[in-house]
């Protein structure tokens, strides 16, 4: 137990001083290194408080994913800043803002403290449900059965990114091919990771996908480590996307929040309503609905991650 | 037998934590970048391959501790590709 | 075609590793494995590397070893701090998905790490942490080896 | 619930120095890191409540644990959104560094 609490308040302290660290840091990388080994740390702390799930997720979305297009930004950014040095605010102001921060800190911490025991919970009735959606893992239940609208909304919120991205490509590369021309890579150690490293990477994204119906994994994870094998493969010149303007490509993106969206309409007539599954086919319509979900979730992190286009195809 | 296993793996895992800790040091003392790029891909991927041999007994079975070398394969591939990618901005960096 | 199957076997083999042979979960890595073979095929024609058996496990067998030496190399080096690292060039095969290979697997190997190539002459500069040995010849001897393994 | 203990008042100290990093600094790109961090935080302050609604035999309580992985993408979306804002302002500025 104690070591236990050490290890807890090891973490703890670690990620509140590479918190720090980021936000103090000189250097705009500096702050992205520290904010990368923040996710990780953050990720090691949802193992403590038990949830695999999010871990998984921490890492591979937030620290990974994240952590590239910070790191792509900043580089593409260079020394400018856009912003200047009257943008600051004055030493006085800062303390007042850190003094009311830390109020912020302290009033919140209370509260979280001062919650009340026992604590509300549903997962009683998550467990009493889960034998009906034929699932092992009860936070997959959540998602794509009990709590499915929510799930939807975020697969549309993936596809409005995208279209958000895509809407601040310039006048002369509109329709063109998504990110940065590409500049061919002469770096044999990346060509050749890219070269062995993405059809593993396919295997073990697919694996975390199914294996999320009954274990810790599920479309969101699953599909990150899908789109960060082809963005590895993009990265070495490998492979090139689709134009924008491309109809195949829209229609990857759409897939996903179109088949869920089909799925649920199924409900309205078969089961208890919209997003209801019929009770006989539960399990293998969560998968499909599943299956499609992470194709699109790959397609729209890999548009994310190498953004608008930037010139004319 | 179990007790000799246990022995193995408290011995391997503990030279693996030795080879972190001199990987860390490296990493602290060599005068270049590059050099100590050597003790992070190097002393480091050899601290994690023991402490990988070292938990291959305790993992219950055969399809378990190729699962625990399969994780130090794809480990000792990543360092070596980025070991490499950050000598080469490094080197430049110097010259 | 060989190198389709041999890759399959490959690629299904890591599924069974991270999730068991179970019926019902082959039935998702079976496709999961042809997908991954075909995306493979794309990245990696067949025929770059035309890997030789025994050689190969020769190699692979010695790979442990050479960690330990390497990694025992360094922890000796970070306690008594005597290095005198520096670059050395070397120029052997012309640029390939073989010697990318090599220069990876070399930067596994005791004392180099190779550190991209001189822009003006395309030689390979390798990095070593004791200049004062022979790093050139054991990396000749090295790629020897390892062009046994994957052809060539 | 020794976690709860702990992580509470970590989730606490994140979002009040993610907050501090969006009031005080100026570089947009900075602004979106302490942005991100104060999300962390957020998120951090579910999985406690999570933690201490374990029961039925979960580690914790499933529901926030999947609204917890919806925040993240979407978190995550809203800022590749911002970062290409940036990058787009960058250009037309006409002062994106080696771009």
């Amino acid at each position: 137990m104690t070591a236990a609490l050490l290890l807890d308040l090891a973490l703890a302290l670690s990620a509140v001083a590479v918190a720090l660290w980021t936000v103090a840091a000189k250097r705009a990388f500096e702050a992205i290194v520290g904010f990368i080994a923040f996710g990780l740390l953050l990720s090691l702390a949802w193992v403590r408080l038990g949830t695999v799930d999010v871990a998984l997720t921490e890492a591979a979305v937030g620290a990974g994913a994240g952590g590239v297009l910070l790191l792509g930004a900043s580089a593409r950014l260079g020394t400018r800043a856009l912003a200047e040095a009257k943008d600051v605010p004055i030493l006085p102001l800062r303390v007042a803002t850190g003094l009311l921060c830390a109020l912020l800190s302290g009033a919140l911490g209370w509260a979280i403290l001062s919650l009340p025991t026992p604590a509300p919970s549903l997962a009683p009735l998550a467990a009493a449900n889960l034998a009906a959606t034929e699932l092992g893992n009860p936070v997959s239940g959540v998602l794509l059965a009990w709590r499915a609208m929510d799930t939807l909304l975020e697969a549309v919120a993936l596809v409005l990114a995208v279209i958000g991205v895509w809407s601040v490509a310039g006048d002369d590369a509109w329709g063109g091919i998504p990110g940065p021309a590409q500049p061919p890579r002469r770096d044999p150690a990346l060509r050749l990771a890219a070269r062995i490293l993405p059809p593993i990477g396919v295997v073990i994204g697919v694996h975390i996908v199914w294996t999320g119906a009954d274990a810790p994994g599920g479309a969101f994870q699953g599909g990150t480590v899908l789109a960060a094998m082809w963005v590895l493969a993009w990265m070495a010149g490998l492979v090139r996307p689709p134009a924008v303007s491309s109809r195949k490509m829209r229609t990857w993106v759409v897939t996903g929040p179109l088949v869920f969206i089909a799925i649920g309409l199924l409900g309205c007539f078969l089961a208890d309503g919209f997003l209801a599954y019929p009770a006989a086919f539960t399990k293998p319509l969560i998968l499909v609905v599943e299956a499609a979900l992470t194709f699109s979730i790959a397609v729209a992190l890999v548009l994310l991650l190498i953004g608008p286009p930037e010139a004319a195809s | 037998m179990s007790l000799l296993a246990d022995a193995f793996t408290v011995v391997a895992v503990l030279a693996g934590l030795f080879f972190l800790a001199a990987g860390t040091l490296g990493l602290l003392r060599f005068p270049d970048p590059l050099s100590r790029l050597h003790a992070l891909t190097k002393a480091d991927g050899l601290g994690l391959g023991l402490i990988v041999l070292g938990l291959m007994p305790q993992a219950g079975s055969l399809l378990g501790a190729l699962k625990l070398l399969l994780i130090w394969a794809l480990a000792m591939f990543a360092g070596g590709t980025v070991g490499q990618m950050i000598a080469r901005v490094a080197r430049r960096d110097a010259s | 075609m060989a190198a389709a199957l041999l890759r399959s076997a490959g690629l299904l083999a890591v599924w069974i590793v991270i999730g068991g042979a179970d019926p019902k979960d082959l039935a998702v890595g079976i496709p999961t494995a042809a997908i991954a073979t075909w995306f493979s095929l794309r990245l990696l024609p067949a025929g770059m590397f035309r890997p030789r058996p025994l050689a190969l496990a020769g190699l692979l067998l010695r790979f442990p070893v050479q960690a330990l030496l390497a990694g025992t190399e360094v922890a000796r080096r970070a306690f008594d701090l005597r290095v005198q690292p520096g670059l050395v060039r070397y120029v052997r095969i012309s640029p390939s998905p073989r010697r990318d290979a090599f220069l990876t697997w070399a930067s596994l190997q005791p004392g180099t790490l190779p550190a991209g190539e001189d822009e003006a002459t395309g030689a390979v500069l390798v990095h070593a942490l004791d200049t004062s040995q022979l790093v050139h010849d054991s990396m000749v001897i090295e790629e020897a080896r390892f062009t046994r393994a994957f052809g060539g | 619930m020794n976690e709860a203990a702990t992580y509470g008042p970590t989730a606490a100290a994140l979002i009040g120095i993610g907050l501090y990093g969006v009031l005080t600094h100026a570089e947009p790109l900075r602004r979106i890191l302490a942005f991100n961090l104060l999300g962390g935080g957020v998120f951090l302050v579910f999985g406690v409540v999570a933690r201490r609604g374990a029961g039925a035999g979960f580690d914790g309580d499933p529901v926030p644990q999947a609204i917890i992985i919806t925040g993240i993408v979407v978190a995550f979306a809203a800022t590749t959104l911002a970062v290409a804002l940036l990058l787009r302002l960058a250009r037309l500025r006409g002062d994106s560094g080696n771009d």
